[in-house]
């Protein structure tokens, strides 16, 4: 075994972000002046140490790729033992090179973009938070300490949402999005107990090696928990309500979190878990389809949002469904899961901070009705997203063709039903996203100015366009565009020639022999690309080749449901909360502010069963003796009628 | 179910039973006309007096009541200590001596802080 | 088997005991119902103490007086403390604290 | 019959006698020394007595790790590690909680002047005008330690009596003490008190029965007459089912609760936070020792009872706290639901089931006296803005966060720890007594206890929202009063630990593991 400097370091990964957060915020206004400067140099530095150690790693021969570093013994409690320690390999390692250099660039956008922003310093302290916790996720060798990355990475969102806080929506979000979580969270915690009541330990190594032994039920239930967990995390239907409101946080905040990381982790863990899953083909089966609905969910809600933000979002949403599928499809899909949610983090997270650019520009207006013909105006913003764009779209050879078309070649394989419904909708889905996404595009720097640059250019049908001075942003913020829209359109290429990648990760996935998918690929590839550009080109037809209503048009069933997310929230109040209107009345008076969908359902349940049985709680001490006393009479019949 | 502890649990929750089928039947069947008197104290026909609030409840009495049961206690131990005090030996008398010290010290108290003054 | 009978009636003092604290809107009745539920068990540890010649149940007895006896000295206070604030010793007319 | 006087270990007694003797002696102090400076002397003696008998049970614990468990005055009492470490964790929550109660926050103490006199009455406003104090809170907390001292230790069911009603009967008075909003106060008082004497006349019975069934009231001879039930086990499980009431009452179990809300909202508030943390504890301890040293051989009998109570506590508790709009009211119904929680581990029944409840009871206890130390300090204002009564609606705390950044910090993370996020003690505390419980096989309960836990964060989360990100309703203004510092020292040590003990809980782990090793 070689000697390995850098990777017995891996803690200061976590260490160096968490330490710059910590002294953010215990040094509170003294450090305003250069904290933005330290949350940045943290992340560096991350992502400096990260690359080392990559160096280092591709030094080695492949078997001794994978190291676990035990730091500490966290909780000793009689058989369970749970170690804190950190494991390294290939696929951590991926994910922290995606998240420290995405991450580094974000932070450095961010000096500008919150420029003016008074609680800059507590926003970077954040973002490092952030950082630290996304590792202490990746870089877990256990589900407890995992657990305690996703919970922390679920606070940091949480804290970065709701960072302008004094708008009511943005506090209301914030708390959807924390509720929504511990939803997943829950799935988590109840796979942990199911594993350590299976398997009696929750570290991968133990419930890895002792998967292929356990009973194929318990393993489908801790798959079923484990595939809630990442839909909870990772914005899965049904479990997706809360990625769209999240939109309300800073924009880098999207680029990072809900683009490029966070959102991905329900991936990550459905990943890691392969061994578990591998026992448990129903829970596989279970992850492939919740990810194909998603990916048409979220694209046809994607289809008919006027928000900027809210677009990209619904489009991460339905890019996650594509890598959720891919990994549900088993061994085949776990590395292209992995490798479109690497190029996808480079490009979606360019596309977020290029929409955040254009929002900079124009006075913080979201609305793309009132966007168009910003190409002039912002031209590096332009070609940057233009990247973004041709790489999602899947235009050979940007990034994304590389990862997505591999996605939807591994959807054709198989056997019976499953490539007959999964392919097709991976393909239509293709369409669709290059529809809408083109749809953003042109509708924000093509067609005519839906804005004018000033009071008096007294053109009659311009007298009720709103004024806008469009202006490119500045370099810090142009700097991370560049350097990812540089990422979009080379990173795929580079990595997936001669399956550079796929072998990268062998040592943790496995070697899988090549599959063919029930269609030719060149036809399946030809069939992609066609579908795609007839997309774009319906797209620019409608937004760019012709004028685009200010006001938005009635629209057709499909766009009217989709511009309430596909009445999301609607299904969920019928499913959870009508039967119980009484319930949701007491519930508006106990909580005004009270989070819908799913939360609502627990929340309103919860309330009412909380008012009935507080009717029991009559302030009348003789009630509560007479309640003592049938628990009294009733503990004594419960146990002598069940005596042994 | 020769067993001698059975007539003794029927009874229990005979008597259970009858207790509250005596509160549910009034409850039921009962007319509801409470009334303060009606809930109040009996004190021989007098009235009540109310809002005693200004210090006219006789405190006093309860106090002396107190006082009695700090003795009350004390007797109730030292009756089988008596009973048996050869026996003991040196062990019982200083265990009574600590206990009656101990039984002092609530009454010094009571007594520095006035509880003994009548006026 | 006599001693018997004075288990059953210990159980019946008990259970009246139970019934006055639930029924009697007074809290004195109230406590004094509690008292009855002690001494029932006093009569009880007496019988068995017999039926086993054995005279622990006679000492816990004491025991349980010294403990009913500190428990009045205190149930009192907080009785009369309360009837001084209100005027009533009624228990429903304490219900502030609900819900 | 010869009578062989019991020896006495007074050196394995030293902590109970410590904390004893201190009262005694503050009771005196109540009858001789000068008002000026009783409250002083009071206070330093408190506290050194506190502290020295948590000393002592440290010294006492070597002690027993070397020369193993004893049983002492005659089997009355024993001296093991379990025991100790109860004492000790309820020690540390006594001490902490004593901080809370001697400090004089914004100037005023927490007690009313004068408890004899009526509310509103020309009486207690010269007693206030007077600047008089009710001292007697001292003597009266150092009392009900002590009980709680000797509960978890007794071994057999005469002490556990008398320790019960030790502890109970100073916390029924203690109830009664508020300074403000005194009916409130009389009224916890009132209901505290008619229903814990009712439950310690089930305990009672309870007792009789047993005594009936074996003849003795030792635990070691009730575990060893427990196997041999001729037709007489009608007895026994009443008499064990009475017995559990009166110890599931004082947990707060459902549907043994109904007390709980009541009492906490009523109460002083420190003393609030010193009950709900102490009595838990003591009460707990007590209940394994009971479970585990009497009835092993019922485990059958009792598990579908003591599940059905675990199940109903976390649910309502749980439940009832998500509609509450008084904070201590709230707090009351989350301490029902971690009762909850900690009857997992109980019901395990396994060694590591004790040393995690321990682990859960130091965790609760600390994150319970903090919190409600916080409690003290936020007050309401009047019309003409001076500062009166706490501020305990949900709603007269939103916005905090901005106000007094520091204050919110230490209550969201105590709210985070009873939420149960990782890397705060909370989260330890209820991996450690899931993971006994599902080795003990009651996976089931678990399955609940996490659903529980995860809709319990919903409120929770809601009062960090509300402190942090809702604008203060201008009405309901509230305010934070200055400390005299103890109650500041209370918090930042128990918001240290709320942390220490989520990120390297391993140390204590192992000594709650330990604990495990001599019980008797």
């Amino acid at each position: 075994m070689q000697d390995t400097p850098l990777t017995n370091l891996a803690w200061l990964l976590i260490a160096i972000p968490l330490a710059s957060a910590a002294v953010l915020l215990v040094g509170g206004r003294r450090t305003n002046a250069w904290g933005h400067w330290l949350g940045v140099v943290a992340a560096a530095a991350a992502a400096l140490l990260g690359i080392g150690i990559l160096i280092e790693m591709l030094g080695l021969p492949e078997a001794e790729r994978i190291h676990d570093l035990h730091l500490f013994s966290w909780i000793p409690a009689g058989d369970l033992s749970v170690d804190a320690g950190l494991l390294v390999d290939p696929l951590s390692m991926t994910f922290v090179l995606l998240i420290t250099f995405v991450g580094a660039l974000i932070h450095v956008y961010s000096v500008a973009y919150m420029e003016h922003d008074e609680n800059r310093r507590r926003f970077f302290a954040y973002l490092n938070l952030f950082v630290a916790a996304m590792l202490v996720l990746v870089l877990a060798d256990s589900y407890a300490l995992l657990f305690v990355g996703w919970e922390g990475v679920g606070l940091a969102s949480y804290l970065l949402i709701g960072f302008w806080n004094q708008r009511t929506e943005y506090a209301v979000a914030a708390k959807k999005a924390f509720v929504m979580n511990r939803v997943g969270d829950m799935g988590m915690l109840i796979a942990m107990m199911l594993m350590f009541a299976s398997i009696g330990a929750v570290d991968f190594e133990t419930v890895f090696a002792a998967a292929e032994g356990t009973n194929e039920g318990i393993l489908t239930a801790t798959g079923l928990m484990l595939v809630l967990a990442a839909c909870g995390k990772s914005a899965q239907f049904p479990l997706q309500a809360w990625l769209g409101d999240a939109m309300a946080g800073p924009t880098p905040v999207s680029a990072l979190i809900h683009a490029a990381t966070m959102v991905t982790a329900g991936v990550y863990l459905i990943v890691r878990s392969a061994p578990v899953f591998e026992g448990a083909p129903t829970a596989q089966l279970v992850a492939a389809i919740i990810g194909a609905i998603t990916l048409l969910f979220g694209a046809i809600v994607g289809c008919a949002k006027d928000d900027i933000k809210k677009t990209l979002a619904a489009s991460t949403m339905s890019q996650i469904g594509y890598m959720v599928l891919a990994a549900g499809l088993g061994p085949i899909g776990y590395a292209f899961a992995i490798f479109h949610l690497v190029t996808h983090g480079f490009f979606k997270a360019g596309m977020f901070l290029g929409a955040g650019s254009v929002m900079h520009g124009m006075g913080d207006e979201v609305n793309m009705r009132r966007f168009g013909a910003l190409r002039r105006s912002m031209q590096i913003t332009w070609i940057t997203f233009g990247a973004g764009w041709l790489a999602i779209l899947g235009i050979p050879p940007f990034s994304g063709f590389w990862s997505k078309d591999k996605i939807i070649e591994a959807a054709f394989v198989g056997e019976g039903w499953q490539p007959w419904v999964f392919g097709p909708i991976a393909l239509l889905g293709a369409g669709i996203t290059a529809f809408y996404m083109s749809r953003l595009f042109f509708m924000t720097f093509h067609g005519k100015a839906r804005w004018k640059e000033s009071e008096d250019s007294a053109n009659e049908s311009d007298k009720d366009l709103p004024v806008q001075h469009p202006h490119e942003s500045p370099l810090l913020m142009t700097v991370p565009m560049i350097v990812l829209a540089v990422g979009s359109v080379a990173l795929g290429g580079l990595l997936a020639i001669g399956d550079t990648f796929t072998h990268w990760l062998e040592p943790v996935t496995g070697h899988v022999e090549h599959h063919d998918p029930v269609i030719a690929i060149p036809v399946l590839i030809g069939a992609t690309i066609a579908i795609v550009l007839a997309g774009a080109f319906i797209a620019w037809r409608q937004y760019a080749a012709s004028a685009v209503p200010v006001t938005p048009p009635e629209g057709s069933v499909l766009t009217r449901a989709a511009r309430v997310d596909l009445y999301q929230d609607a299904v969920n109040e019928a499913v959870f909360a009508t039967p119980g209107a009484r319930v949701t009345e007491v519930l508006t008076e106990a909580d005004t502010t009270v989070v819908d969908g799913a939360a609502r359902g627990l929340g309103s349940g919860a309330v009412g069963l909380g008012t009935w049985w507080g009717r029991l709680q009559t302030g009348f001490v003789r009630s509560y003796a007479s309640i003592m006393v049938v628990g009294v009479v009733l503990a004594v019949v419960v146990v002598l009628a069940t005596r042994v | 179910m020769t067993n001698p502890y059975v007539p003794l649990l029927v009874m229990g929750l005979l008597a259970f039973v009858m207790g509250l089928a005596g509160l549910l039947s009034s409850a039921v069947i009962g007319p509801k006309r409470y009334n303060k008197i009606k809930v109040d104290a009996y004190e021989c026909g007098i009235q009540p007096s109310p809002h005693a609030a200004s210090g006219r409840f006789p405190v006093k009495y309860y106090i002396v009541a107190m006082t009695f049961i700090i003795f009350d206690i004390e007797v109730v131990f030292l009756y089988p200590w008596a009973v048996a005090f050869t026996e003991l030996a040196t062990f019982g008398l200083i265990a009574m001596i600590a206990f009656l010290l101990l039984i002092t010290v609530p009454f010094v108290y009571e007594w520095r802080r006035g509880g003994l003054d009548w006026d | 088997m006599t001693l018997v009978h004075y288990l059953v009636l210990s159980g019946i003092l008990f259970s009246i005991g139970a019934v006055t604290v639930l029924v009697r809107r007074n809290a004195l009745v109230a406590f004094m119902g509690v008292e009855l539920m002690l001494n029932a068990a006093n009569l009880m540890l007496v019988t068995f103490a017999r039926m086993h010649g054995d005279l622990h149940g006679q000492v816990i007895a004491f025991f349980v007086m010294v403990v009913a006896a500190a428990e009045v000295v205190i149930g009192l206070a907080i009785i009369v403390s309360i009837h001084r604030t209100r005027g009533s010793a009624s228990l429903d007319d304490a219900n502030l604290l609900k819900n | 019959m010869t009578f062989v006087p019991p020896s006495i270990d007074w050196a394995a007694l030293a902590p109970i006698v410590i904390v004893l003797g201190a009262a005694v002696v503050g009771v005196l102090i109540e009858a001789f020394v000068k008002d000026a400076v009783r409250r002083m002397v009071q206070v330093i003696l408190a506290v050194v007595a506190l502290g020295a008998a948590l000393v002592t049970v440290a010294w006492r614990w070597t002690v027993v790790q070397a020369q193993g468990p004893a049983e002492l005055v005659g089997g009355a009492i024993v001296e093991d590690t379990p025991a100790l470490m109860a004492q000790g964790v309820v020690l540390i929550c006594a001490f902490l909680g004593m901080l809370v109660i001697a400090d004089r926050v914004g100037g005023e103490d927490g007690f009313t002047p004068v408890a004899a006199g009526a509310p509103g009455s020309t009486y207690e406003a010269q007693a206030r005008r007077l600047g008089l104090v009710q001292t007697e809170v001292y003597p009266l907390v150092l009392f009900s330690v002590g009980g709680m001292l000797v509960f978890p230790a007794a071994s057999d069911l005469l002490t556990l009596f008398i320790a019960l009603e030790v502890l109970s009967l100073p916390l029924y008075l203690l109830a009664g003490l508020a300074r403000r909003r005194r009916l409130l106060s009389q009224e916890a008082s009132l209901k505290y008190f008619l229903l814990g004497a009712f439950s310690s006349a089930f305990f009672l019975m309870g007792l009789a029965l047993l005594y009936g069934y074996s003849g003795s009231v030792r635990f070691a001879d009730l575990a060893a007459a427990v196997p041999a039930m001729v037709g007489m086990d009608v007895v026994l499980l009443a008499g064990v089912v009475l017995v559990l009431v009166g110890l599931l009452f004082k947990v707060g179990a459902v549907p043994f609760h109904s007390w709980v809300p009541d009492v906490y909202q009523g109460s002083p508030t420190s003393i609030t936070g010193f009950m709900a943390a102490c009595t838990k504890i003591a009460a707990f301890a007590a209940l394994v020792r009971f479970l585990y040293a009497v009835v092993p051989g019922l485990t059958w009998d009792l598990s579908p009872l003591l599940w059905t109570i675990a199940i109903l506590t976390m649910i309502v508790g749980t439940v009832l706290a998500i509609v509450q709009t008084d904070i201590k009211r709230m707090l009351a119904y989350s301490s029902v639901a971690h009762a909850g929680f900690v009857l997992l581990g109980v019901i395990a029944l396994t060694s590591s089931g004790i040393s995690s409840v321990m682990f859960y009871l130091l965790v609760y206890g600390v994150a319970t006296v903090g919190a409600f130390g916080l409690v003290t300090l936020v007050r309401e204002r009047d019309a003409e803005g001076n500062v009166t009564g706490e501020a305990t609606r949900v709603e007269q705390w939103a916005g905090l966060g901005r106000r007094h950044p520091v204050l919110a910090v230490c209550f969201t993370l105590f709210l985070l720890s009873f939420a149960g996020i990782p890397l705060t003690a909370g989260f330890v505390g209820k991996f450690t007594v899931f993971a006994a419980a599902v080795e003990g096989g009651a996976w089931p309960l678990v399955v609940i206890a996490v659903l529980a836990s995860a809709a319990a964060a919903f409120f929770y989360v809601r009062m960090i929202v509300l402190m942090f990100f809702t604008d203060p309703d201008q009405d309901a203004g509230s305010t934070v009063v200055r400390t005299e510092g103890t109650t500041a020292i209370a918090v930042a040590v128990c918001a240290v630990a709320t942390v220490v003990l989520g990120v390297v809980p391993t140390p204590i782990l192992s000594l709650t593991s330990e604990a495990t090793k001599f019980m008797l």
